[in-house]
């Protein structure tokens, strides 16, 4: 056995780091591990649960429902601050919903194995923060019954969308966004849905084998299967990147002082990737602890995850200084009195709050004990998610209550219809959620049993391999 | 979703209203009442058009079937109601325009009222009347929406007890009325009007003043009382006490190279504001071709508009006006003007602190003798009028800059001689014509009990009001639209008032109420012809239509007194005048001044008026107790704060108000506007602020030694600007940033332009950005291509701040009112506001300065709006004009965010309809040339799109292309009484004046940095400083 | 041994992915053409051991990423030139900058597209019934059991023959299934 | 030699079918679908046609048509104003008090005279709401009232003849020549332009080309 680290077999060794899957784990045992959650009886936990996910969402069907009967004005919102809550919102879920498609994608193309057993719950949570997302542009409209208008559909008045604007830049491309994440995500589920179809009996066997598509595992589908995923995920890494760099130019493109800033699109990219992760860890630590994954989902993920928040963690606290440098550097009076504003104006509050919660807390990761240990992590996960929330606040907010003109200047108060929507929204994604990790697997079984050692048709005996080589 | 559908697509509000009117059967039943069967004036009243209204009763009731059967894809069945027989000049959608005349703010100018199928929608200035050369004041749009108050008295009431129910009668009316006359007849018939008493307001009308004459020879014992906000007695006593009898002043600023006010505020709610406002204005607007100004020095207390826009202002409380003026009667003897020894002996002995301005003030009146003018405020006490009348005759300027007229009205005493006379018993029967002593009477004077003394009190009234409740018995009055009338102004110009419509509910004019109680039935228009018959030599039917045609009588009715005065009269004046102490005391100083929205309180039930920010303080549906930043400091009071003002005369008053702090207000001097807190109950007035006339102690409208004090609790105030910030420096932080950091408003001197005529200098320190360097754009620019293009300009030079155009733009566009809660949330709906910056120390009152920017949609041609419109909602017109389709938007709120100027409005609910909703009769004033907007769609100035509309129907019809100059006026443009906006064809190379003003140097774009290239710009406000104060002011 | 008409095919059952792959270049070597390998996750270098030709997939994707690039920017300048020019911030009316966004995402979309439906219709999925579904011990093929099925149409197949030679290279356990 | 044990799978053979079935068949609806809509949600269907019935039953054919009376006698506003309002009754009674004065028919009309009650007509051309349409400028730039009304003076009761959506105004706006008539022939509801040869751009009575609004503010404020 040579150990000799050579171009060849450089992966291989730089996985031996420490084994992805713990523990004497058999490819049938991985099976059952992940079928557990949709084989076992429904736990108490999950139930309570999802009641309260459900009473989240009829929250937010109430919210929305006052909203399309009163008017946009149930908001807080005023002729000076035009967006408040209702955009913070959508780029907050824009942003979590980034880490999926990030994991999958661009770590599969990385050959970052240690992505396989995090990447399908993080595609899922992808998906549902993308629906929360899209709800908010689509309510956030005075007149939602003509929101139809944003698509290039062919009508009487013979008019046609503005493709100028980047609010419809946003339409194409979230939308765009959650189409081929779904694709990926179900692309990626078929095989394991085969493995639940010959698992389950009666309806549910039906139900699955619908879904798998009659999957039997054949070479030459795995071929083309890997093919497509591979350019599946090829064609996201750029999609998930543009995706925030579209919505940061709603506020890039713009011409208010704190918008219209160059630095945006990477800056967003890198806070969407740094909320995505913590989110991720969030809902993994509960995962495993509720479906016992610790030998699937291991700490060198929750490492790998957090030194990633921190790497974007302090590229966003980068940026929130470059900003500050440019404000001054420019000579630019509407960017100065901004920024100054911010942090010394009425809502200082909320800027500290995120610099607090973004820059400083997310530190901590520095520190190892702290990078694994769960409840740290998930704390910490959690601030980051509050900072990331706070960060549109101050980015939209601030901006807009207090522009070009002083006698413009006002302040934003929300109402308890703001607040009741973005808490319904939660209720919305953890619904999904809660359904999702109790009929799907969790984690993708196929890929994980393909980077355990058995997986290797060499495994036994290299000549053999040379031979076959030869041939 | 049909239901959205329905609602917003009743385009035209004007019909969709119809539906809810007729849904409402009792106001169907009022509105079927208002056309007494076979009103014989109909056919000679050219706009009083009853069947109009008949077709649309019935288009309402038309309506009322329908509404119900919608659902289908098909658009519900809509019905049309022709007219029955057609009236002469009427073209159905065409707008008819009747002249007419009105008093508003006690200043008396024609009108030319606009009306389509019979509804008034508009008031606006006579442009060939000498008092309002098309302008008017804020008061004057407002009476526009008064005509369909919600609350006007409807029904004769008794003891304050409505005597129809719910249909008014117009039988009963007509009864009653005899009765009172009978009444009168009897009771004071034999004793020749002992104790029978007549109140009235000054009403400059020659019928309505040759009945009172008439009913004096019928009672020749009765009394006439006046009572009005407007009337200046100091001064008519001044000039009495130098033998003009009955007379008053008439002031010709285009004529004065010096203005100086004392406590006066010719440019804002005193006197002949429009008027003066032009004359001013030419007086600045020179600046550009013969770069010569004059100056105004201004006195005050605390802001006004004249004190905004004066070249300097001293901050000085009321009580020490006097003592100024004769100090600078001093300054003025010492420099050789000839005045008597007596006052300058007097004068010695007063110590003023401000001598270097009255010294710098003396030397430019003595420099500009026969060409300057002082003017005194009409709550000064005589003798002050008296100094200043001299002084201004020593100057020589009588006669040139002012001259002494004699007044219209009658011999009248004051009310509360009238209140004596009660008290004492003498006043069996008091007759109240269209005033509201209860609520507007002096404290002291508890004139409510002093009613109940009296046996017979019949009430005259638009309301229903303070005094109409407590009067014996209440008749409903026309509205001035309503009604026949004529009216005199201040320079003895006589016009007829018109009606424009038949009274929307039985009413009586002032003449038919008057008459009606000499028991003469004749109705307003016989009344009126009968007196101008009089004094009409010659073919009268032919003059009486040329009279109505123009808008007014030529030739003036009344006199000038031409003799100067005798200035040793003035010494009387001034005897046993002690020394006051108010000019150096610490003590408050209690200053009620007339509110610039609501007036006395006549309009507080005016919701166009109410949500109208104030000029100064941007304080909306309600008023408050002004402090000076410093007192207020020092008393630890803030914005918000409740005050309890305690006031101990012979009697003690004490109110509990809310406080605003705000720069310029003198120090320890707290000022109340008056006319709010109105205690009838109008669906508007209710609730909105606090009723000062409970501080107000005889004639004089500022007393000494008031006791401010913080108390427990705060009120919410809604502001325009500085949104619910309560900071006492705050405001001229924010006037920094604008003037000083960011060049928004630009403010230049006379000498800056005489040394740099280009200005290019002078304007470096604005530019943030080197206009040159403005259009260097990555892309070509799509130019617009029609043969308009229109733009605009505002003169900051001009503007005096006096909201008329926020409310000529509201009335023309339709625009809806949205209440105090949501002003609170700044969620006003005003097209065009005005900002106001103060700049300046807040600690040193003198050294604040303030200046006004009229602010809308600036149709920027590179507009940062329409680019992130996702729907094409927004784009730009062929003529430059940034449009806005309604019915495109959906609503996402992106275009007001990006608009660097801020001036778009979002319809967060649907406030047309709630408008309607709360009254319906709103809907008769909608413009049904302007689309009414509905829930969730963005709005903003249009540069009046309508108009330019109809003038290029009316132009291509002509067989042109381009549009003449002056066939498209903005309504901002039409009503600004300073001329201070100027609209027009930029593509017109031959005349068009707005390109010439373009073209200025003054001319400038705000935030031109940002390459907007706004079709809007501004003219710098030039302000004209005298050299030897130069360092007092901002400059 | 008699020839069943309606037989599909030999089923073989391999324990684990060395087993399979050596078996595999056995089967390809014999040159068999209608037979098919089946395992629980893509075995690493199958493919080769099968003899199989690269995957079309790509080519799918690369024509309808293009289609949808192209479709998107030829919408955007026929709506913004053609179909109704509005003058929009005084911008070009074919300001090609602010249409690449939208362009983009329209290649990215119809490109997976073709990704995703191209491979299932190389695959021929969804084909919810199969021959080798009638087989109890296949159920384990998404578990951890490999399979080798050899079609009765092959023309090299004869039904005891080739699950001989399939128990030879280690079959854990050969059946005939019927179609 | 062993058969193994078997199971029934779950989904018959013939579901093999479907696949191919649908992706056939998906599209095709599809494209139904959206022509549907797109023809039956149009004005042209939804509103062409539309044929209230009259409280009186008046004929245009008869009136216009018949007996040949301009438009303008009773339309009088039409080349003033925005609206062609519908003429006041006592235009009707004009004639109406000598001729026909017992018919029937005209019944409701005399009693609408008498009460001054006006006639309750039912609205045919019903534009776009928001949308400004002013009658003056077409007529006088010649354009002819059959363009938008069709041969009204061949209805008996008068009905929608044009879809008069925006999209179809904009077909005009964009090319207006073959809508306009010389000045004299707009209410001729039968000259046909292109029969005539009728060249606007030659016509010397026009003083100026017809070039109409394309942007919004043209007709939208």
């Amino acid at each position: 056995m040579d150990t000799s680290v050579t171009l060849a077999n450089l992966e291989e060794h730089v996985d031996k780091r420490s084994p992805l899957v713990l523990g004497s784990e058999t490819f049938s045992s991985v099976t059952n591990i992940v079928s557990r959650p949709m084989e076992m009886t429904t736990p108490k936990a999950w139930w309570i649960c999802f009641l309260i996910a459900l009473s989240g969402l009829g929250v937010l069907g109430a919210a929305i429902g006052y909203l399309f009967w009163e008017g946009v004005g149930v908001w807080g919102l005023n002729n000076r601050v035009g967006w408040a809550w209702d955009i913070t919102n959508f780029v907050f879920w824009v942003g979590i919903g980034h880490a999926g498609t990030l994991i999958s994608a661009i770590l599969f193309l990385f050959r970052q194995k240690w992505r396989t057993s995090i990447n399908r719950a993080a595609e899922a949570m992808t998906i549902f923060a993308v629906i929360c997302a899209l709800i908010f542009p689509g309510i956030h409209v005075g007149r939602v019954w003509v929101a139809y208008w944003l698509f290039p559909i062919p009508n009487q008045m013979a008019m046609w969308p503005n493709f100028r604007s980047p609010l419809l830049w946003d339409v194409f491309a979230v939308s765009t966004y959650f189409t081929v994440s779904t694709l990926f995500w179900f692309v990626g589920l078929i095989p394991d849905i085969a493995t639940f179809r010959d698992r389950s009996k009666g309806i549910r066997k039906f139900v699955y084998g619908l879904f798998a598509l009659g999957w039997r595992g054949s070479h030459r589908h795995w071929l083309n299967y890997e093919r497509a995923y591979l350019i599946l995920a090829a064609l996201s890494t750029p999609l998930v990147l543009s995706v925030h760099t579209i919505v940061s130019f709603d506020f890039a493109t713009s011409q208010l002082p704190g918008w219209h800033a160059t630095i945006f699109p990477p800056y967003f990219v890198a806070g969407a990737i740094f909320s995505g992760f913590a989110m991720v860890i969030n809902l993994m630590i509960i995962c495993r602890w509720v479906f016992k994954l610790e030998h699937l989902v291991t700490m060198r993920h929750f490492e790998n995850m957090a030194k990633i928040i921190l790497l974007t963690g302090s590229m966003v606290g980068y940026a929130y200084a470059m900003e500050f440098f440019i404000a001054w550097y420019s000579g630019n009076p509407y960017e100065r009195y901004i920024f100054i504003s911010r942090a010394t104006g009425p809502y200082a509050w909320a800027y500290w709050t995120m610099v607090t919660c973004n820059v400083i807390i997310p530190q901590l990761f520095w520190v190892r004990k702290i990078r694994t240990n769960l409840w740290a992590l998930f704390i910490i996960s959690v601030f980051v998610n509050i900072g990331m929330w706070f960060e549109r606040f101050v980015i939209i907010v601030t901006s807009l209550h207090r522009t070009f003109l002083p006698s413009s200047w006002a302040y934003f108060k929300p109402t308890y219809v703001d607040i009741a929507t973005f808490i319904g929204s939660f209720g919305l994604f953890f619904t999904l959620f809660l359904l999702f990790i109790r009929f799907l697997p969790i984690v993708a079984i196929a890929e994980v049993k393909t980077v355990m050692p058995e997986a290797d048709p060499h495994g036994h005996d290299h000549g053999h391999h040379a031979k076959g080589g030869a041939h | 979703m049909q239901s959205e559908n329905n609602q917003e697509k009743s385009g035209k509000k004007y019909w969709r209203s119809l539906e809810e009117m007729a849904e409402s059967p009792e106001l169907l039943a009022q509105m079927k009442n208002e056309f007494p069967s076979g009103a014989a004036e109909l056919e000679v009243t050219p706009g009083v058009d009853r069947r109009s209204f008949l077709g649309i009763i019935g288009a309402s009731a038309a309506f009322a079937g329908l509404t119900s059967a919608t659902g289908c894809i098909r658009k519900p069945a809509e019905k049309i109601l022709p007219y029955n027989k057609r009236p002469e000049d009427l073209v159905e959608g065409k707008p008819q325009y009747y002249a007419s005349a009105g008093r508003f703010g006690g200043s008396v100018f024609g009108l030319l009222v606009t009306s389509y199928e019979g509804r008034p929608t508009k008031v606006d200035g006579n442009p060939s009347h000498p008092m309002s050369l098309g302008a008017t004041n804020a008061f004057a749009q407002a009476s526009a929406l008064e005509v369909y108050d919600p609350d006007r008295s409807q029904s004769v009431l008794k003891k304050g007890v409505a005597q129809t129910s719910g249909r008014p009668d117009a039988k009963l009316l007509k009864t009653t009325l005899a009765a009172a006359a009978a009444e009168i007849k009897a009771t004071h018939g034999s004793t020749g009007g002992q104790g029978l008493a007549v109140l009235l307001e000054a009403v400059p009308s020659p019928t309505l003043l040759g009945l009172l004459r008439e009913f004096q020879t019928t009672y020749p014992k009765s009394t006439v009382t006046i009572h009005d906000a407007a009337m200046r007695w100091n001064e008519m006593t001044a000039l009495a006490s130098f033998g003009y009898a009955n007379a008053h002043l008439f002031h010709r600023l285009e004529e004065a190279d010096v203005v100086a006010c004392f406590d006066a505020d010719p440019l804002g709610i005193e006197g002949d504001v429009v008027r003066n406002s032009k004359m001013y204005a030419t007086k600045r607007k020179s600046v550009d071709e013969a770069k010569t100004m004059s100056r105004l020095y201004v006195a005050e207390p605390t802001f006004t508009n004249t004190g905004v826009v004066a070249d300097h202002r001293l901050s000085l409380r009321s009580s020490a006006m006097g003592e100024a003026l004769l100090a600078l009667a001093v300054q003025l003897a010492s420099k050789g003007l000839n005045l008597p020894a007596e006052v300058i002996a007097r004068g010695k002995q007063v110590s003023t602190a401000n001598e270097k301005w009255l010294k710098a003030l003396a030397a430019d009146l003595m420099a500009n003798q026969g060409k300057s003018v002082i003017m005194v405020g009409q709550d000064q006490r005589a003798w002050v009028h008296a100094l200043a009348l001299a002084i201004n005759s020593a100057l020589n300027n009588l006669g040139k800059t002012l001259v002494v007229r004699s007044s219209p009205l009658p011999a009248a005493s004051p009310l509360h001689e009238l209140t004596r006379e009660i008290n004492k018993g003498n006043v069996k029967t008091l007759v109240i014509i269209d005033s509201n002593p209860v609520y507007t009477a002096a404290a002291d004077l508890s004139f409510a009990d002093a009613l109940q003394k009296v046996q017979t009190s019949i009430h005259l009234g638009y309301h229903a009001d303070e005094t109409g409740v407590a009067c014996a018995l209440h008749f409903p009055r026309s509205h001035a639209l309503e009604s026949w009338g004529d009216l005199v102004s201040s320079d003895g110009t006589a016009a007829i008032v018109q009606p424009v419509i038949e009274p929307l509910y039985p009413s009586l004019s002032d003449v038919e109420f008057l008459a009606g109680l000499m028991g003469n039935t004749k109705n307003s228009y016989e009344l009126v012809q009968a007196q101008w018959k009089k004094s009409t030599t010659g073919d009268f039917d032919s003059s009486w239509r040329r009279w109505l045609h123009d808008g007014m009588v030529k030739g003036t009715v009344g006199e000038t007194f031409s003799a100067k005065p005798e200035l040793s009269k003035l010494a009387q004046q001034l005897e046993g005048l002690g020394t006051s102490p108010e000019s150096t005391s610490t003590q408050m100083e209690l200053r009620l001044v007339l509110d610039r929205s609501v007036y006395d309180g006549r309009y507080a039930n005016n919701a166009w008026m109410q949500e109208l920010p104030d000029s100064v303080t941007k304080l909306t549906w309600d008023n408050a107790a002004l402090i000076s930043p410093k007192t207020a400091k020092a008393k630890g009071i803030k914005t918000g704060d409740f005050v309890e003002i305690k006031l101990k005369q012979d009697k003690e008053a004490i109110l509990k108000i809310a406080a605003f702090v705000v720069p310029g207000v003198s120090e320890n001097t707290v000022v109340v506007p008056l006319g709010y807190g109105r205690s009838f109950n109008g669906r508007v007035s209710t609730g909105t602020g606090f009723n000062g006339y409970s501080l107000l102690f005889g004639e004089n409208r500022f007393a000494f030694g008031a006791d401010v004090q913080r108390v427990s609790g705060t009120y919410e105030l809604a502001t325009t600007q500085e949104h619910g910030v309560s900071d006492y420096s705050y405001d001229t932080t924010v006037g920094k940033e604008a003037v000083e950091s960011r060049g928004v408003t630009r403010e230049i001197t006379l000498a800056a332009i005489k040394a740099d005529p280009s200005l290019e200098e002078t304007f470096k320190k604005f530019n943030l950005l080197d206009p040159k360097k403005h259009k260097t754009l990555l892309w070509t620019k799509t130019n617009t291509t029609s043969g308009n293009q229109w733009g605009m300009t505002i003169d900051l030079n001009s503007c005096t701040g006096c909201n008329a155009c926020t409310v000529a733009c509201q009335a023309e566009n339709n625009i809806s009112v949205v209440g105090k809660k949501r002003v609170l949330k700044s969620r006003e709906m005003h097209w065009i506001r005005i900002d106001r910056y103060f700049t300046g120390n807040v600690d040193t009152p003198d050294s604040i300065q303030a200046v006004f920017q009229p602010m809308a949609c600036a149709h920027c041609e590179t507009a940062p709006c329409e680019q992130v419109c996702p729907v094409a909602a927004t784009v730009h017109g062929v003529e430059g004009t940034n449009d806005i389709a309604y019915n495109r938007c959906i609503g996402t709120r992106y275009c007001a965010n990006n608009c660097p100027y801020k001036v778009r409005r979002f319809n967060y609910f649907n406030f047309s309809k709630e408008n309607d909703a709360d009254n319906p009769l709103y809907a008769m004033q909608k413009n049904p040339r302007v689309t009414v907007r509905f829930r969730g769609v963005i709005e903003k100035c249009t540069y009046c799109v309508q108009r330019i509309n109809a003038a290029r129907v009316e132009s291509k019809i002509r067989g042109e292309d381009i549009i003449r100059e002056g066939a498209v006026v903005t309504a901002c443009q039409q009503v600004c009484p300073t001329d201070a906006i100027t609209f027009g064809n930029l593509a017109d190379e031959v005349d068009s004046r707005v390109k010439m003003l373009k073209a200025l140097p003054r001319n400038y774009a705000v935030l031109s940095e940002l390459a907007l290239e706004p079709r809007t710009t501004f003219l710098a406000k030039v302000r004209n400083p005298n050299p030897e104060l130069e360092s007092s002011t901002q400059l | 041994m008699n020839q069943k008409k309606n037989l599909y095919g030999v089923l073989a059952e391999f324990p684990t992915a060395p087993a399979i792959y050596h078996a595999c270049e056995k089967v390809r070597d014999k040159g068999f053409t209608h037979w098919d390998a089946h395992t629980p996750f893509p075995v690493h270098g199958l493919e080769k051991a099968m003899g199989l030709k690269a995957s079309k997939v790509p080519w799918i994707v690369l024509v309808m990423g293009l289609c949808g690039a192209s479709g998107g920017m030829l919408l955007q300048w026929w709506i913004n030139t053609q179909a109704y020019p509005l003058v929009i911030s005084a911008k070009p009316f074919f300001s090609w900058q602010a249409f690449v966004p939208v362009t983009f995402e329209l290649g990215v979309l119809l490109g997976s597209f073709g990704a995703v439906f191209g491979m299932l219709f190389i695959n021929r999925l969804p084909m919810w019934y199969h021959s080798l579904f009638r087989s109890e011990r296949f159920e384990k093929v998404t578990d951890d059991k490999f399979f080798i099925s050899i079609e009765a149409r092959d023309p090299k197949f004869d039904a005891n023959a080739t699950s001989k030679m399939l128990s030879e290279l280690g079959a854990t356990h050969v059946e005939l299934v019927e179609q | 030699m062993n058969e193994g044990d078997r199971v029934t799978p779950i989904f018959p053979k013939w579901t093999n079918h479907i696949p191919t079935a649908v992706a056939i068949g998906a599209p095709l609806v599809l494209v139904s679908v959206v022509l549907a809509v797109w023809y039956f949600f149009s004005p042209k269907w939804t509103d062409v046609g539309y044929t209230p019935k009259q409280p009186v039953a008046f004929s245009h054919q008869l009136h216009a048509g018949q007996m040949g009376m301009d438009c303008r006698y009773c339309h009088s506003t039409v080349e003033r104003a925005a609206f062609a309002a519908i003429p006041p009754t006592e235009t009707c009674m004009g004639c109406h008090s000598m001729v026909q004065a017992k018919s029937p028919r005209l019944q409701l009309v005399r009693e609408s005279y008498q009460s001054g009650k006006p006639i309750e007509w039912v609205k045919v051309h019903m534009l776009p709401e928001h949308a400004n349409f002013n009658h003056s400028i077409h007529v006088n730039s010649g354009v002819n009232c059959a363009s938008c009304h069709g041969r009204i003076d061949q209805m008996k009761v008068v009905g929608q003849a044009q879809p008069l959506s925006m999209g179809w105004c904009l077909e005009c706006h964009r090319n207006p020549s073959p809508n306009l008539v010389p000045k004299n022939q707009v209410t001729n509801l039968s000259y046909d332009p292109a029969k005539e040869g009728y060249v606007p751009e030659k016509d010397p009575h026009r003083l100026r080309g017809v070039n109409p609004p394309q942007h919004c503010s043209g007709c939208h404020y």
